[in-house]
């Protein structure tokens, strides 16, 4: 029989080493595939570090595949603060995106100082309304949030495809289903000569400050961990629970539309439907690994970016195949999950418990 | 409205209706018993793709149909393992094992095709299940091809419906397993596993999901594709909260569902000029979302739904 | 005495991290006998039967049952199956039961083997009949539990140990959400069976029911076994003083004039799901200076009452006044602001948010006053301090302020709730079942507060299933049935027993 | 002589039909011995520039992909290593010196397929289903029904996209709705549709790839694609140390072999063969040009 325990005394070495130790393991495990594809595993770690850090070409492009896991993993981890199940991440990015190149593609042609602006503010309100709509079906109807955000995300998708054959499709596209692009002013700027990595991180940076701030100093944050933790206490204590519940809806949607914002106005210039590689669902990971905390989503998107970027890297140096990148992702996702769990509980072996006579 | 009516008329649409709902038949049952245990399995997505890609290997290897059946049964009982022992012992967040589970599965299956398949540029093909040519049967006028020329996969999943209806209704492995998603204490303080109960639920539910995975490769079609799954696990996650976790209605949605995308389909046929096609493709999405809304009302979760339990601890 | 004995205790040990639960303690148990646990909250009282029902493993110590032979055997430890294979049965402090089932299937749940493909519900249910016409313990097999009453629910859990053939039956505070009559049936039906060989173990904290029906009484202090003596022997004071290890003070209550009316119920109706939770054109009408309680069995519609007070519930019809003027759009917020201070039914679930701190249940209702926050950014020195302040004032015990509320004791959350009651001196206070499920010492505390509030000014309802409790602080009785409110004019215990039950106007 | 090397980056797996055409003339260079070949495939757009700059950084002297998603990115990255030569799928021109492009212009084999088809017909419905309403997919679907209303004026299309490059299932039941609605010949873009045409009986017309030997009897004609004359000549380039920016697009013309039409003879009306194969030489001799349409095609009501 197996008996698992909280941790009474969880020391600082074990809070930081228990994670560093999961990725170990998980890049243990994965000599498994390396090594059923013929390359030598040793080699291959070697490559995944240079991948990541080897030049500041590959951290600047780490940085840039973490930018969006940030606004992802925030929106996911605000909502869920207040068991707000937001599955919708992936449609509200598009519906951001689809904002951002409807008003950046020429149809204002506005300084930078004002388009810019206007750009995230219309691009966070476009995902906030995505993730009104699900709240509104919840809360007027009991329709489960975790259902209808993830049918949106398909009706979205769809949606977008719509929109890119039609009123967004770029006239100079040559017939492909793509926007036009975002005018030059209204691009988020670079941070670097030469680099893609764009100032949309430094935004998803401050957000995550002023989540953070926000969760544990504001009453605002106050009435959301209230809700989340126990709805039916807050609602006797006179916090108006719908109220927080749109509240936190639409923060989270903004959130995620602004990882659109950034990625169409910070990267691509331009939207097509495929701008988004899951990103939306794989910021609810990045969440769940943070445990919800804000700045915790920013390493965890560090973490889960450097992972890919090493591993896609990787593949490339030793010839095997680029699916093995979202296998070491996987891996070391669950293995920091185990490993996260081995820091706060004990699991204790013990006989069967039979009484000596 | 007439092209409508002769569409709903025709035996091809119904025909087309059951085929489509057949893997969700499978998915919603599957996901059906994990929550009915307690348990979120977002790893759906994924264990289709799994159940797809070693159906379809086994039998190209030669293990025959019914062989490929239970590869990939016994695939996707693997990785509800996995995410068993990821919620259940260890009370890990369901949201991100499954998640977990789908990106682990996707890309084991994807990178083992692709290792064992280096340089193929068409997919090498199987010999799927045929339709079963009843004698009779199958040349009655409208249920005949409706009903009977569907592949023995497609029965296999009407069949599971009465079986897990009967297991979670009629037996007391499933009065357990209903007790233990609304209120894991009932279970253990009657002595019995709150662990294994639910361990084993999202094993066999698993299971049932792979071989939705399975109908795709060894009956819809006969070869495995990235990305063929296409959103379909998702959908059913989406149903079982239709069916109020229900055997019967997950069956009834299931239909419905296929019943949409085949419609689907034949509108855009026929009207394909007047409205962009893609407003048809969001139908069966948009339908099943205002289907939800009228079922929530009645919605009755299991209440220890993404509850994690441990034992000795309150 | 020792072939009689069906179940000893030796040394059981346990704690959970720094907290000694149980330390070294035995017990036996003979045929037919009836043992009461006593001891305050947190005494260890659940944990030493959860040790012999499996659910914990001990740290150290052994248990031993008769077999049918009457032969003492050692019980494998840390399995509810070897518990129930040996004849003891248990009843939860909390319902251990499936809601989405009905009674049958709840009794016969792990009775039959998992892996038969036909299950004999026909035979189950002849069974269960038989053992509910025995013991005189009813309750509807087909409705699912979560329908029906806490009465009816506390039944199916005894009934779920009798159909295992238990012959040791463990109660953990079976009567805290049962009406008198109730409690009497339900311990009337035990003492019946007790005489066909069942022995039983129970815990309450209500010595009346201890006295009435124990033969033999354990005390349990901080983990320890500090005390046993034949119930013929013993008297309230006594065992108090050795549950506290110090004498109780009694509460004094003094007459008072009732002032001007803080609630003023007319016509209100409520439209709950169902029978139980509605009110219909309610009268009621509180004054300063005033205790109201309301009696009733449970289910009439005491929460429907109660949420109108709290605002939870929006009448369909009818007037609330609060200290003279009406509350149009009752909300919770509203009635905070008017004035109203509210002790919930379920301190967990409605009291406090477990995962938060102590300091911050303790501001809950009041975040919008300038003391908490200032420009919507929480003011945490001053929460702190303040929260440090009424955790003294209380007498809130625990882990500090800081530590998560869910932490405290069960009548350590309810001082925390009172904390934040009283602090902003209410007008009118809705107590709904203040004291249920605590210890003597920490009762006698809300007692005292209320009649504090009282004394300062306050109107107070109090609803309570504990009638002791209402004739005990109430200056006037009004009983709730069907919905209906009616003045009792009385403190006569048989009057009110009777108007409660409907037979009496 | 020293091995070029090259290396391919593909948004989609090997299998796509557009990129296996790509895939199979680098393999083919790859087994003569020309190149060391490396790819990369599944690469989202997010991803495709870093893969590009790291095959440039490691010294990869010919990089061929498809930038329809990144047209402009791409351009830079060529900016940045004007030493790396550039082949890539792009609806835009080349860029001087080293960014040059080619597309699977095999418009004149569709047509020749849509004359077979439109001559195949008797109920006169043709149904097409499609990947998605893109440029590349589009084109190719005009020039069939260009073809075959050509030799059948009375012929009506039905078309379909399943907006998705893989779920056969899928496009097997849009094909099986089509011959619900009345078609008997079906134009094959996607894979699952040719199965849906074997299980009723109908003929099938085959796209960039030939499958007729998975579907004997079915496919009466494809129109295929051959990515060898355009990879030999950008590997030659290479090699000889010319390679410039250039429109390679023609090399996917019939006329140089980019392009071809394969017909089976024994399911084809003699006449048609006959009418095709001249309709072809005059392709071949530049005395008929087919008309070039990236417009969404829809069905003729
Ligand atoms: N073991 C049994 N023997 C005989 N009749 C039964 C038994 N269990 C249930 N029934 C009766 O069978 C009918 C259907 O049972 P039940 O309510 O369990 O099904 P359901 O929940 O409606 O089905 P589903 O789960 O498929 O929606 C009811 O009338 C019920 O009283
Ligand atoms: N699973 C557990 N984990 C941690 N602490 C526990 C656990 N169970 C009990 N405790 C602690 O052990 C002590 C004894 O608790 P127990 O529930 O046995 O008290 P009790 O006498 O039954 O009290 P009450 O009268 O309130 O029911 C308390 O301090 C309690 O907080
Ligand atoms: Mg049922
Ligand atoms: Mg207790």
């Amino acid at each position: 029989m197996i008996r698992i325990e909280p941790r009474a005394n969880r020391s600082r070495a074990m809070d930081l080493g228990i994670p560093v130790l999961s990725a170990v393991i998980a890049l243990a495990f994965a000599a498994i595939p390396l090594l059923a594809a013929g390359a030598n595993p040793i080699t291959a770690y070697g490559e995944m570090v240079k991948g990541v850090f080897g030049s500041v070409f590959a951290v600047s492009e780490m940085l840039t595949r973490a930018t969006p896991l940030i606004f992802t993993g925030l929106a996911a981890a605000l909502a869920f603060r207040a068991k707000l199940w937001n599955i919708g991440a992936e449609g509200q990015l598009y519906l951001g995106a689809m904002a951002a190149v409807a008003v950046g593609a020429g149809w204002l042609d506005l300084p930078g100082l004002l388009l810019v602006p206007l750009i995230v503010i219309l691009g966070a309100s476009a995902g906030a309304a995505g993730m009104a709509v699900p709240t509104y079906l919840k809360s007027r109807f009991g329709a489960d949030e975790v259902v209808t955000t993830l049918l949106l995300n398909f009706i979205i998708l769809i949606f977008l495809q719509m929109m890119l054959e039609g009123p967004l499709k770029d006239p100079m596209g040559l017939g492909w289903p793509q926007s036009a692009p975002i005018l030059d002013q209204g691009m988020l700027p670079p941070l670097m000569e030469r680099m893609r990595v764009h100032s949309g991180l430094i935004l998803a940076l401050v957000l995550a400050g002023v989540a953070q701030f926000m969760l544990a100093r504001s009453v605002w944050g106050f009435r959301l961990r209230a809700v989340g933790e126990n709805a039916a206490a807050a609602r006797h204590a006179g916090i108006n629970v719908k109220r927080s519940l749109f509240g936190v809806a639409i923060i989270s949607g903004g959130l995620a539309g602004l990882a659109g914002v950034s990625e169409v106005a910070g990267l691509k210039g331009y939207l097509t439907a495929d701008l988004s590689p899951g990103f939306g669902y794989t910021g609810i990971v990045v969440a769940m690994l943070a445990g919800l905390s804000p700045v915790g989503v920013v390493i965890a998107a560090l973490f889960i970016a450097s992972v890919f970027v090493g591993a896609d890297s990787m593949s490339r140096a030793m010839g095997v195949s680029s699916f093995l990148a979202d296998l070491v992702v996987s891996m070391s996702l669950l293995c920091v999950l185990v490993g996260g769990f081995i820091a706060r509980y004990r699991i204790i072996r013990s006989g069967t418990g039979r009484a000596a006579s | 409205m007439m092209d409508l009516l002769n569409i709903l008329m025709s035996e091809s649409f119904w025909a087309a209706s059951l085929r489509i709902a057949t893997p969700l038949i499978f998915g919603v049952l599957g996901a059906l018993i994990c929550e009915r245990a307690g348990v979120l399995n977002l790893g759906i997505e994924g264990i289709f793709v799994v159940g797809a890609m070693c159906g379809w290997m086994a039998v190209w290897l030669g293990a025959g149909l019914w062989g490929g059946v239970l590869v990939a049964a016994l695939a996707g009982a693997f990785f509800g393992l996995l995410h068993a022992i990821l919620t259940v012992p260890l009370g890990l967040s369901q949201h991100v094992s499954g998640l977990g589970i789908t990106l682990f599965a996707t890309s084991v299956s994807y990178f083992t095709y692709r290792t064992a398949l280096p340089n193929v540029s068409s997919p090498p093909r199987i010999e799927p299940f045929q339709p079963l040519d009843l004698p009779i049967l199958s040349d009655l006028p409208f249920l005949g091809p409706v009903l009977f020329q569907q592949t023995a996969l497609t029965w296999l999943a009407i069949a599971m419906v009465g079986l897990v209806w009967y297991v979670l209704n009629r037996t007391a492995l499933g009065v357990a397993i209903q007790a233990v998603g609304d209120n894991p204490d009932s279970v253990d303080a009657q002595g019995l596993s709150v662990y294994g109960l639910r361990i084993g639920a999202i094993v066999a539910g698993s299971a049932l999901m792979a071989l939705g995975g399975a109908f795709l490769t060894m009956s819809a079609f006969d070869a495995f594709f990235f990305g063929m799954v296409n959103g379909r696990g998702w959908v059913c996650i989406a149903l079982v909260i239709f069916a109020s976790w229900r055997p019967g209605k997950a069956l009834l949605g299931a239909l419905l569902f296929g019943a949409f995308d085949a419609l689907q389909v034949r509108l855009q046929t026929e009207m394909g000029a007047l409205v962009p096609g893609q407003v048809f493709l969001m139908a069966p999405y948009i339908l099943s979302i205002i289907a939800l809304v009228i079922a929530a009302r009645s919605a009755d979760y299991p209440r220890a739904l993404l509850q994690p339990w441990f034992k000795g601890q309150r | 005495m020792t072939d009689r004995t069906v179940l000893r205790l030796n040394g059981l040990s346990k704690r959970f991290g720094p907290v000694v639960a149980n330390d070294d303690v035995s017990l036996s148990l003979a045929r037919g006998e009836v043992l009461a646990l006593l001891g305050e909250n947190g005494a260890g009282k659940t944990t030493l039967m959860n040790m012999l029902f499996g659910h914990y493993l001990p740290d150290a110590g052994t248990v031993e049952v008769a077999d049918e032979a009457g032969q003492l055997a050692p019980l494998p430890l840390g399995h509810p199956q070897a518990a129930l294979a040996a004849g003891v049965g248990m009843v939860h402090q909390h319902f251990t039961l499936a809601e989405n089932l009905n009674a049958l299937d709840n009794i016969t749940l792990g009775a039959e083997p998992l892996r038969a493909i036909r299950r004999d519900r026909r035979g189950a249910r002849t069974r269960i009949e038989a053992i509910m016409a025995h013991s005189g313990l009813k309750a509807p097999l087909n409705v699912p539990v979560g329908r029906l009453s806490v009465g009816e629910r506390q039944r199916v859990e005894i009934l779920k140990a009798l159909y295992r053939d238990a012959r040791i039956l463990v109660l953990d505070e079976p009567t805290a959400v049962l009406t008198p009559q109730e409690a009497d049936t339900l311990f009337a039906s035990i003492k019946a069976m007790t005489a066909e060989g069942l022995s039983v173990i129970f815990i309450s904290h209500k010595l009346r029911e201890v006295l009435a029906f124990s033969d033999r009484i354990a005390v349990l202090r901080h983990g320890r076994k500090v005390g046993e003596m034949a119930t013929s022997a013993a008297d309230e004071a006594a065992i108090a003083r050795m549950m506290v290890g110090a004498d109780t003070p009694r509460i004094a209550r003094s007459a008072m004039a009732p002032g001007a009316p803080v609630l003023h119920l007319q016509g209100v109706s409520v439209a709950g799901r169902s029978q139980r939770d509605s009110l219909k054109q309610a009268n009621l009408t509180v004054h300063a200076h005033e205790i109201l309680g309301v009696a009733g069995i449970s289910g009439n519609g005491q929460s429907a009452l109660a949420n109108v007070i709290s605002g939870l519930a929006v009448p369909a019809a009818g007037h609330i006044r609060v200290d003279g003027s009406e509350i149009p759009r009752p909300s919770p917020a509203r009635m905070v602001r008017a004035g109203v201070g509210r002790i919930p039914e379920d301190r967990h679930h409605e009291g406090i948010v477990g995962a938060m701190s102590v300091a911050e249940n303790m501001v809950i209702e009041r975040l919008d006053d300038t003391q908490v926050q200032s420009r919507g950014l929480l003011r945490r020195e001053a929460i702190a301090a303040h929260a440090d302040e009424l955790a003294r004032a209380y007498d809130v015990r625990g882990p500090g302020v800081t530590a998560p509320a869910r932490l405290l004791s069960g009548g350590n959350i309810q001082k925390l709730i009172l904390a934040r009651v009283f602090e902003r001196a209410p007008r009118l206070i809705l107590a709904n079942q203040p004291t249920r499920g605590l210890d003597m010492g920490a009762a006698a505390e809300v007692g005292r507060r209320l009649l504090e509030a009282r004394e300062r000014g306050a109107g107070i309802v109090l609803i309570s299933e504990d009638l002791d409790e209402i004739l005990g602080l109430a200056d006037r009785v009004v009983v709730i049935r069907d919905g209906q409110i009616v003045e009792t004019g009385s403190h006569d215990r048989e009057r009110i027993g009777l108007m409660m039950a409907g037979e009496a106007a | 002589a020293e091995k070029v090397k090259v290396a391919a980056i593909y948004t989609l797996p090997v299998e796509q039909q557009w990129i296996s055409r790509i895939h199979k003339a680098l393999n083919t260079a790859a087994d003569r011995g020309d190149i060391v070949y490396a790819f990369s495939e599944n690469v989202a757009n997010t991803d495709y520039e870093r893969v590009m700059r790291e095959y440039a950084e490691q010294g990869v002297q010919l990089i061929v992909g498809e930038v329809f998603g990144l047209e402009r990115a791409a351009r830079k990255v060529a900016k940045d290593y004007p030493d790396t030569a550039f082949l890539m799928g792009s609806s835009f021109g080349p860029v001087a010196p080293n960014f040059s492009v080619f597309d699977n212009w095999i418009h004149e084999p569709s047509y020749l397929t849509g004359m077979v088809a439109g001559a195949a017909t008797e109920s006169n419905v043709i149904g097409m289903v499609g990947g998605y309403a893109i440029p590349e997919v589009n084109r190719l679907m005009h020039a069939f029904m260009d073809g075959a209303r050509s030799v059948n004026p009375d012929v009506r299309f039905i078309v379909n996209f399943i907006d998705s490059w893989y779920d056969p299932p899928k496009a097997k039941e849009s094909a099986f709705a089509m011959m619900d609605a009345g078609a008997d010949v079906m134009y094959a873009e996607r894979f699952g549709v040719s199965d849906a045409a074997v299980e009723r009986g109908v003929k099938a017309v085959g796209n960039v790839i030939d499958t007729s030997g998975d579907y004997p009897g079915t496919i009466v004609a494809s129109a295929l694609w051959h990515m060898e004359a355009t990879i030999d000549k950008a590997i030659a380039n290479v090699a000889g140390g010319s390679f410039e920016a250039a429109d390679y697009g023609q090399y996917s013309f019939m006329a140089y072999g980019g392009g071809s039409l394969v017909l089976d003879e024994s399911l084809v009306a003699p006449e048609t063969v006959a009418a095709v194969r001249a309709k072809e030489a005059e392709i071949l001799d530049g005395l008929f040009r087919v008309n070039v349409n990236d417009d969404r095609p829809v069905s003729d009501n």
